[in-house]
């Protein structure tokens, strides 16, 4: 069901512009560095005005990814089919995706690195991948995409990364490697299933959905549980849920700045993005029989997590880790599948998306100038670099989860939804607002505060205009989405409705009318309500 | 039983493409006698060849020359591929091959005839017919590999493959001979009436035997283990563009022989030893090759146990063996020709000549200095390690596909293990060419018109049939039909 | 007055503008400074003018708003029967997901018009001395606007009609100290003092959080409405239990944020920040917030007698616990701040024996005089030259009297001398206390007020009176403060004597104004009245104890005199006559070092095993091993092609053979 | 396997004991492939080999009385003739490179 | 052509030669006295033929065989002067036992294979009757119909034979 007059093929402009940037790019001839980087900019703005052309064009009461919807055949041979398609849910990630491209570029603009071309082809083929993955709609195709975005990334890892680049960017492929070729597998079988259950061969989403809610499939349980652990695997390995996380602290501490940015701002969002999307719709049964198994990991990722970032003297990988315990809270959320549960973790795979990304921009600032990560080689550099502190300090509160940012809203939303099922859970996981501030604090205080110690800090300068340019954006979101959270939060709430529903026969108490959630709307109750009565 | 002397113009549309080649095969050998100052066009005159057999092929299809021979769409693929091999191996290998003066006729002469070879390797459904295809590709190849018959390495592998060849062909005619015995012909199409006719063979032990002893010898061909010895060996020592056909065409024909030969014997799909035998090969190569590959530092070894692993891949299909798995793999071979020839084509250009080996330390820095090559070499090992967009993941997707269809989810995981390790040994490659600082001045000959359409060519099939696989799923399609004959 | 919400937004408007001017000024003198060493030097007049315009003006605005709207309210409500229904304004829906629906709606009722009240008024006044207080410090612009921000967040803290909106001014105000503390930044203890604070308010806010839920749980809102459903009992499903921790969850935040044991840590290290922040915050404001809130759910407490008795006995542990500490300590601040922490005890006390408006009544009064303290404290430390430590100083009388006279009445105000401020409040929590028949509790808040007599004098005496000690130079130059700082005291001070009158008991011939007042917000349980004569000697008991104090507090320090020895050697004394305990007083009871020897250390080292020994080690460890593995057995293989053809020869023949084998043998 | 096919004129030597000569020869021929070191007699034992399968082919000729074994015989004879001429034309030239054709001492291409 | 009697005496004379001389040649060390040995046994082989009514192969037999490829053989041998294998024991007692092991078993796993096999039906029949006693007309009727492309390929097969020795056997390259 396409919604709007605009084209059909918006979803593919908005994938694919970004590919033909790069290979513009690819084929500019001379090695002038200004065009390249205008070409890039000039790209990843309009991508990003598509993104923003999709926001104003949709209509958040869709609860399924059907808006903007585009469906044709690609290997027709094999029922495998080019299908794109948002809901809320991916519509947030897209603009999340697109606006931190735009701010990547913005900095690498402003600062200097060998070999720019390669490293803005690389992003924008990322770029690609990232998109993808969130609007395709036949798994198949998705798995396309979700291996596409692997060998930029090695590349910018590999390329433009710090001395143990090679490790870093080797562990990263091969750990997220070993989980998607396990998903491939279980994809594989299920498109069988699918086929000897309805006599179709389709790899779509939606038809393997609506066969799976009413059952069509008649797995085995322990078919469904090892089908929903190989997806469930790939996908946590890239959130990354304890205990695969040990890859995130390496590659994030190698990539540089932009690579951790989109990394922690984007990548690690598709695995919770995928167990929404994937895992937990298509195997109801074995997620609700697990979901224990996951939140009791989860809470230990966020404890964990926290815990050891407040060991770390590295700046990039405490802020990693902290990456680790949050994202940990964002699975539990999911695993809680309340509804504020799940509108919670949606919005905080946003909002840590952008004061990580934040943070890891102006860590990158104090880098590119200094060359090292290390704390102790800086301290009481406040009164050098003003504007940097105040901003630094802007993210390490949103992250934290101060009120009147945006990272209370999913904290709070998810805490509350966790609440409902289980107030043991909730309680363990409300010690990361602790910690948080702990490791955080102690981050901003050994760096930018005390006496001035290190001499090399006196010629220390202040973030420059395009690395501004790059994070302004973020900052004002940050502050934004902290005080008017609705828009995002009724963007998604189709979504949510609709994960819900799928949760339904599963758990009946996790939905309960959502109140003043505006779902009464027509547009979602035609739809959900018979059934979600049904399933009462 | 057809008329004495008896050959009906259909009869030479369908053997068309041999024809031509061995034709051109002859005359360039003149050329070379009588003209030898135009050797700089011979390898315009070969791909002129190609060109001309590829028109010529696919006009007929039937049973030709009595029932010896036939035209359909699976002589068309290899048809297809074969030539394509060539094609490679010649636009790869005309240059360094003039730089080392090694550019004889000869050599495209016989890379003429082993094409021809192949062809009729497939197109033969009598087995003597395939001997006779196999021992003419063969021998061709022996002299290849031969052909910088003053460099020791290369005596020595062309003395490997003989050797081991040779072998192979005394197997193949044990098993051809108790066929003939306990079934009473050599023909496809006469076996494929043995098994649903009243006059039924048990399957003993002999027959069994027979039948292993062929699989053996094209095994061989295929390199797979516990056959596949001489591959290393030869791949090193052998001049790098024979070796892009050797690593390609061959394989793809053997591999086809093999799944005909089965299909003639077991039309109703593999009987119980069969299929975990063949899957039993296909596991043991994988894990084997990809393991083994990791510690190769030498580029051309570690394409050839890279390769061992690949086969492993397809035999996948052969352990599988539905319609779909005949598909599968042919566009997995399809696929593997031009990945392979893609990463030879880099090597094939790195300078020594083919005195030195060629280590992945003579790629360090590649990408700065010939980035057109770096890429072409990393898409090449991105599709080797079966990552999308790209041919090499197709291929992978509908060999395990079918495997998963028909139950074989462990094969499956097994050969997602292998990739899994083979992305150690692929991306290392990567790593050399962009991330490495260049240790010596390593360069690649002056890349001539003909290489560089080779790595656009390549590169294109490489992500074309990646992004767009539905023409080459129908040339599979077409030619699997004939293989299974639904 | 209908728009509520401008009170708040004022200041955040003020810290904005404040806050950007100083921003971009401190980035241009980055730039100058860059390379060269980093000078502290003053703001030219013109900013300093900006920022002092903004900041004073922004807040001055509020108050005259805050004022135009609670007068009217207050003067209505107390003619009123049942005083008036609170006035609620709802600006716009916060957020809204499942079952969590939060407004961001403002509630002006008697609770939040008598905090109102002094916040501003107080609030005001602080500002206006920090014009001359802060005028030579270079954060002067960051300052103010770090003060506008307090504002803005207590204010939101205030008028909050939900807990969630509440919340966000409860951690607003705790950011604010936070940065405060750390004004000095450059300091390390300041840093840390400031992160110290921030984390023992969030171990409190955890607690917060979860007694949020709670509410939602039980009431299926979070806005104050639920305190009527409280009221009415009309829990959805009545859950005693649930009740319990929710209050005592709710409790554990008012903890932190009024440093109740075991979480009052912070509040002493507060002191490192500038002394008007201490007064503002550390002192009237924020401090107190933790007793409003739990005035705020008295309805809810009330429900859970149990989690009430809990609450007084943490808050005259507190009281009791921090008076003692006071007696021995010589930095003037950190008298101060523990004397806070002990009046914070008593409030808490009251709320406790179920006496709110009593408790509230008291964070009236002590706003008053504490504040009133704290800038005089402030008075005397910039005539000192910075100089803190109590020892130092004495004879100062003469020097600056305005600051003497001020913080002497401000004294005998907080030593519950009548009639002025803190005997009535501190009296009404003392009667209310004996009256619930908790006469333990009533002990304890008998002997504390005699320390509090005892401790406060003793810090009038070693400052004011006896002969100058320490380096002469520092008392030559002692002069008293500009306008701008004693025109504030003398307003506190006035206020501190004239306060109390709000709440003058019946048995005084008063009405007892402000209990009736705040009986429209509060939930108060069934005291039985006492009679007027025991009543009275109730009064005159306590009189006697606080005279007492501040009689022996004369003996030993009034006639102060000498060189710093002779004091210290007094202090001797003292721990002579108290022995080891005094030691341990004087050590604050060791708690700080105990906490970093039982938390603290061990956190951080799990934390490093947890990090280098588990990921690395053992995560990583398989990880690298199979890898390794992986790469051996190549190694190994490899071997297999060994390069004589007559091996492979046989390999292809042993291949064979054991095919044949499989075939035969299946 | 004992006799003649059916309506095949019958032979005085049972073909089972051709067959059984055939399969030995074959296996000596193996075992002089696998344990010979001269490059020559391995090629030599191969040789052998493929006169035992002719063997075979013809035994089996005679017993279904069918011509195509013969046939077949004559193909490889003259298959063998060619593998011969490129087999020595190698071992030339390997011996040209190396002074030995012992396959023993050939290994510089290995692991 | 003896009677069935006969017929026996000379297969047994026949392969025994056969049998004997083959395993003469694996043994002997001199290259020279293998390719002697292996001429014998051709020998024997040839008359085997002929008892299976193939005369015209025996012929081929020993004008190919014995005639032309072995005399290709010892011409090698001399040209490259081969002497006797290095005096030195061999030293790879592994792939000498397992070689040994795998050809016996091998060959007694066949032989015993093809003795239990039962006669195998009739079949279809590719090939014309085996006219007796002279096949050769019969021989080049099936070559030059059925078998033609087979030839043709034939020939390719060689002309690459002799082009492949040429350039191998070269010494210069120009």
């Amino acid at each position: 069901m396409n919604l709007h007059p605009l084209g059909a093929d918006l979803l593919t402009t908005l994938v694919f512009l970004p590919t033909l940037g790069a290979l513009v790019l690819a084929f500019l001839p001379g090695s002038s560095k200004v065009a390249a980087k205008a070409i890039a900019l000039v790209t990843s703005f309009l991508t990003f005005g598509v993104s923003v052309l999709l926001y104003r064009a949709f209509d958040p009461s869709i609860g399924v990814p059907e808006a903007f919807a585009i469906d044709r055949p690609w290997i027709p041979q094999f029922g495998i089919r080019y299908q794109l398609g948002m809901d809320g849910l991916s519509l947030a990630l897209v603009l999340l995706t697109t606006l931190l491209t735009v701010s990547v570029l913005l900095v690498s603009c402003g600062q200097e690195i060998e070999r720019i071309k390669g490293y803005l082809i690389a992003f924008l083929l990322l770029e690609t991948g990232m998109l993808g993955s969130l609007v395709a709609l036949d798994t198949l195709l998705f798995y396309v995409f979700w291996e596409v975005m692997l060998v930029p990334m090695y590349f910018i890892i590999g390329v433009w990364g710090g001395k143990r680049r090679i490790y870093a960017t080797m562990k990263f492929f091969l750990f997220t490697m070993a989980g998607s070729l396990l998903m491939f597998v279980a994809i594989l079988f299920t498109a069988n299933v699918h086929l000897h259950a309805t006599g179709i061969q389709s790899f779509s989403l939606a038809d393997w959905t609506r066969a799976a809610s009413s059952g069509a499939w008649h797995l085995a349980p322990a078919t469904e549980a090892l089908l929903f652990g190989a997806f469930a695997l790939a996908f946590l390995v890239k959130v990354p849920l304890w205990p695969l996380h040990t890859w995130l602290p390496d590659a994030h501490v190698e990539a540089p700045t932009g690579g951790s940015i989109i990394l922690a701002g984007v990548l690690l969002k598709l695995g919770t993005y995928g167990l929404l999307r994937f895992a937990y719709p298509l195997f109801p049964h074995a997620a609700a029989r697990y979901g224990p198994l996951l939140a009791v990991l989860a809470l230990i990722g966020i404890v964990y997590g926290a815990w050891v970032a407040a060991a770390q003297k590295d700046m990039k990988k405490l802020v990693a880790y902290s990456s680790v315990s949050h994202l940990a809270l964002v699975v539990l959320g999911i695993v809680a599948g309340t509804g504020a549960a799940l509108s919670g973790a949606i919005f905080q795979m946003i909002g840590h998306g952008l004061t990580t990304g934040l943070l890891f921009l102006l860590v990158g600032v104090l880098y590119s100038r200094r060359h090292t990560r290390e704390m102790a080689d800086y301290g009481g550099i406040a009164a050098r670099v003003p504007v940097t502190t105040t901003l630094f300090l802007i993210a390490t509160l949103g992250s934290i989860g101060l009120p009147g940012l945006n990272g209370f809203i999913g904290e709070f939303l998810i805490l509350g939804g966790v609440f409902q099922v289980s107030v043991v859970w909730a309680a363990v996981a409300a010690t990361g607002m602790v910690l948080g501030a702990i490791y955080l604090l102690t981050l901003v205080q050994k760096v930018f505060w005390g006496p001035e110690t290190v001499p090399a800090n006196r010629t220390l300068t202040d973030i420059n205009g395009w690395e501004l340019a790059g994070a302004f954006p973020l900052v004002a979101l940050i502050v934004l989405l902290g005080v008017f959270p609705r828009p995002l939060l009724t963007l998604v709430e189709g979504s949510v409705y609709t994960l819900q529903r799928a949760a339904v026969r599963v758990a009946p108490e996790n939905v309960r009318p959502a109140a003043g959630t505006g779902l009464k709307r027509p547009g979602v109750d035609e739809r959900a309500a018979p059934r979600a009565e049904a399933a009462r | 039983m057809s008329g004495f002397l008896h050959v009906s113009g259909a009869d030479l549309a369908c053997v068309a493409p041999e024809l031509v080649l061995a034709g051109f095969a002859t005359l360039i050998l003149l050329l070379d006698a009588f003209a030898r100052p135009i050797r700089a066009f011979f390898p315009y005159v070969t791909l002129l060849a190609l060109a001309l057999a590829n028109l010529a092929g696919g006009n007929v299809s039937g049973l030709f020359f009595g029932g010896a021979v036939e035209s359909s769409g699976l002589t068309r693929f290899i048809e297809l591929v074969a030539c394509g091999a060539v094609a490679l191996a010649v636009l790869g290998g005309a240059a360094s091959l003039a730089r080392d003066r090694r550019n004889q006729g000869e050599f495209y002469a016989l890379l003429l005839f082993s094409a021809a070879g192949t062809i009729v390797m497939v197109r033969g459904v009598d087995l003597l017919v395939v001997f006779l295809g196999l021992e003419l590709m063969s021998l061709s190849l022996y002299v290849l590999a031969a052909w910088y018959r003053d460099v020791p390495a290369a005596t020595e592998a062309a003395l490997k493959y003989f050797l081991m060849g040779a072998l192979a062909s005394a197997f193949f005619l044990y098993g051809v001979a108790t066929l003939y015995g306990r079934i009473g012909t050599t023909r496809l199409t006469a076996l494929q009436g043995f098994s649903s006719s009243s006059s039924f063979v048990p399957f003993d032990v002999l027959l069994g035997a027979g039948l292993l002893a062929i699989v053996a010898a094209l095994s061989f061909k295929i390199a797979l283990v516990p056959f596949h010895g001489w591959a290393p060996d030869v791949y090193q020592g052998m001049t790098t563009p024979a070796v892009t056909f050797l690593s390609t065409a061959p394989k793809a024909a053997a591999l086809i022989v093999l799944l005909r030969l089965l299909h003639a014997l077991f039309p109703a799909g593999l009987s119980e030893p069969w299929r975990p035998l063949f899957a039993i090969l296909a596991a043991v190569s994988i894990l084997f090759g990809n393991v083994v590959a990791l510690s190769q530092r030498d580029l051309k070894r570690m394409l050839a146990y890279s390769g061992i692993a690949q086969m492993g891949y397809a035999a996948i299909a052969v352990a599988t063996f539905t319609r779909d798995a005949f598909e599968g793999v042919l566009v997995f071979l399809a696929g593997y020709l031009v990945t392979n020839a893609a990463a030879f084509l880099t090597v094939a250009g790195l300078s020594g000549g083919e005195t030195e080996p060629r280590t992945l330390g003579d790629l360090a820095g590649l990408g700065r200095r010939h980035p057109v090559a770096a890429s072409v070499l990393s898409l090449s090992m991105l599709s080797l390690a079966g990552i999308p967009p790209t041919v090499g993941f197709i291929g992978k997707f509908l060999v395990f596909r079918a495997a998963v269809d028909s139950g074989l989810v462990g094969l499956a995981l097994i050969g997602v293990l292998g990739s899994l390790v083979s992305v150690g040994y692929y991306l290392r490659v990567v790593y050399v060419l962009w991330m490495k600082e260049p240790v010596g001045d390593v360069t690649l000959v002056p890349e001539d018109l003909l290489s560089g359409a080779a790595f656009l060519l390549t590169a294109a099939l490489m992500l074309a049939w990646g992004l767009f696989p539905r023409a080459l799923l129908h040339l599979a399609r077409g030619a699997a039909i004939t293989l299974s004959g639904r | 007055m209908n728009q509520l919400w401008l009170i708040p937004v004022l200041p955040l408007a003020g810290f904005l503008l404040n806050g950007l001017v100083a921003l971009v000024a401190s980035s241009v003198r980055a730039e100058q400074e860059s390379g060269a060493d980093h000078a502290g030097a003053p703001l030219p007049y013109v900013q300093r003018l900006f920022h002092g315009v903004v900041g004073v003006g922004s807040v001055g605005l509020a108050a005259v708003l805050s004022f135009a709207a609670l007068v009217p309210y207050a003067i209505g409500s107390l003619h009123a029967p049942g005083g008036l229904a609170p006035i609620v304004q709802k600006v716009y829906t916060w957020m809204a997901a499942g079952d969590y629906t939060v407004d961001v709606a403002f509630r002006l009722d008697a609770l939040s018009a008598l905090m109102l009240s002094f916040v501003t008024f107080v609030g005001l006044l602080i500002h206006v001395y920090s014009v001359g207080y802060m005028q030579k410090e270079e954060g002067y612009g960051r300052y103010f606007s770090f003060l506008n921000l307090f504002m803005f967040a207590m204010l939101t803290l205030v008028l909050a009609d939900s807990l969630p909106l509440l919340f966000v001014g409860w951690e607003g105000v705790g950011l604010c100290s936070y940065l405060l503390i750390g004004y000095y930044y450059d300091k390390d203890f300041c840093a840390a003092a400031g992160k110290k604070a921030f984390i023992a308010n969030r171990l409190g806010d955890f607690g917060m959080v979860l007694g949020i839920f709670g509410v939602f749980a039980l009431f299926g809102t979070a806005d104050f409405s639920f305190v009527e459903l409280a009221k009415r009992q009309a829990l959805s499903g009545n859950a005693p239990l649930g009740v319990y921790a929710v209050c005592l969850l709710l409790f554990l935040g008012a903890c932190g944020k009024s440093a109740q044991v075991p979480l009052y840590v912070w509040l002493p290290d507060a002191m490192a920040g500038p002394t008007p922040v201490s007064a503002l915050i550390h002192a009237a404001t924020m401090v107190t917030a933790g007793v409003y809130l739990v005035a705020r759910c008295s309805a809810l407490f009330v429900l859970a007698p149990d989690a009430l008795t809990l609450v007084a006995w943490i808050g005259a542990g507190t009281a009791i616990f921090a008076a003692t500490i006071g007696l021995a300590q010589n930095d003037i601040k950190k008298v101060l701040a523990y004397s806070t922490v002990s009046q914070l005890g008593y409030m808490f006390l009251a709320c406790g024996v179920g006496a709110f408006s009593a408790g509230m009544f008291h964070v009236f009064t002590h706003a008053f005089f504490k504040a009133c303290l704290f800038l005089g404290s402030g008075s005397v430390i910039m005539s000192m030259h910075h100089e803190q430590d109590m020892r130092k100083m004495g004879g100062l009388a003469r020097r600056i009297p305005q600051t003497f006279w001020t913080m002497f009445a401000a004294t005998l105000a907080i030593a519950g001398i009548f009639p002025l401020a803190g005997f009535f409040s501190k009296d009404m929590i003392l009667g209310s206390a004996a009256a619930s028949g908790h006469w333990g509790l009533y002990a304890v808040g008998l002997f504390t007020a005699g320390l509090t007599a005892f401790y406060m004098f003793r810090l009038v005496s070693m400052t004011f009176f006896g002969k100058a000690r320490g380096d002469g130079h520092a008392h030559e130059h002692a002069h008293e403060s500009p306008a701008t700082m004693t025109v504030p005291l003398w307003i506190l001070a006035a206020f501190s004597v004239v306060a109390g009158l709000l709440g003058v008991p019946a048995a005084l011939g008063g009405s007892d104004r402000i209990a009736r007042f705040l009986d429209a917000s509060v939930a108060h349980p069934e005291i039985h009245e006492m009679s007027h004569v025991s009543e009275l000697v109730l009064m005159a008991l306590s009189l006697g104890v606080a005279v007492t104090g501040l009689v022996w507090a004369w003996r030993w320090y009034g006639k102060a005199a000498g060189p710093v020895e002779a004091v210290s050697k007094q202090a001797q004394a003292f721990y002579g006559k108290t022995g080891a305990l005094g030691r341990l007083v004087a050590n604050k009871w060791n708690v700080d070092e105990g906490i970093e020897a039982l938390f603290l250390a061990p956190f951080r080292k799990i934390g490093t095993f947890l990090w280098r020994g588990f990921d690395a080690l053992f995560i990583d460890g398989i990880a690298n091993a199979s890898a390794f593995l992986v790469e051996l057995l190549g190694d190994l293989l490899r071997f297999f092609t060994t390069g004589h053809v007559r091996n492979y020869a046989l390999a292809f023949t042993l291949g064979f053979a054991a095919l044949v084998a499989y075939v035969w043998l299946t | 396997m004992t006799g003649v096919l059916p309506g095949v004129a019958p032979m005085a030597v049972p073909p089972g004991a051709f067959l059984v000569v055939a399969t030995l020869l074959f296996a000596i021929g193996l075992a002089g492939a696998l344990l010979k070191r001269n490059a020559l007699s391995i090629f030599l034992s191969i040789e052998l080999m493929l006169n035992a399968v002719n063997l075979l082919f013809l035994t089996y000729a005679r017993m279904r009385g069918d011509l195509a074994g013969q046939m077949i015989v004559f193909f490889v004879i003259a298959v063998a003739a060619a593998e011969a001429a490129v087999g020595l034309a190698i071992f030339v030239a390997l011996f040209r490179a190396h002074r030995t054709v012992d396959v023993d001492k050939i290994a510089l291409l290995k692991w | 052509m003896p009677a069935g009697g006969g017929q026996l005496v000379v297969f047994g004379f026949a392969s025994f030669l056969a049998l004997a001389f083959a395993l003469l040649m694996v043994v002997q060390k001199t290259p020279v006295r293998s390719v002697l040995s292996l001429v014998v046994t051709f020998f024997g082989l040839s008359v085997l033929a002929i008892l299976l009514a193939a005369p015209f192969i025996a012929a081929l037999q020993i004008f190919v065989y014995a005639g032309a490829i072995l005399v290709l053989f010892l011409f090698v041998i001399m040209l490259l002067n081969l002497k006797e294998e290095a005096a030195d024991k061999d030293d790879r007692p592994v792939q000498r036992t397992l070689g040994l092991l795998v050809a016996l078993a091998l060959g007694g796993l066949l032989a015993g294979a093809t003795l239990h096999a039962p006669v195998p039906p009739r079949g279809p029949r590719i090939g014309a009757p085996i006219p007796m006693p002279d096949e050769i007309p019969a021989l080049g009727r099936l070559l030059f119909s059925d078998y033609l492309f087979a030839f043709e390929v034939l020939s390719l097969l060689l002309l690459v034979a002799a082009v492949g020795a040429l350039l191998l056997s070269k010494r210069r390259f120009e």
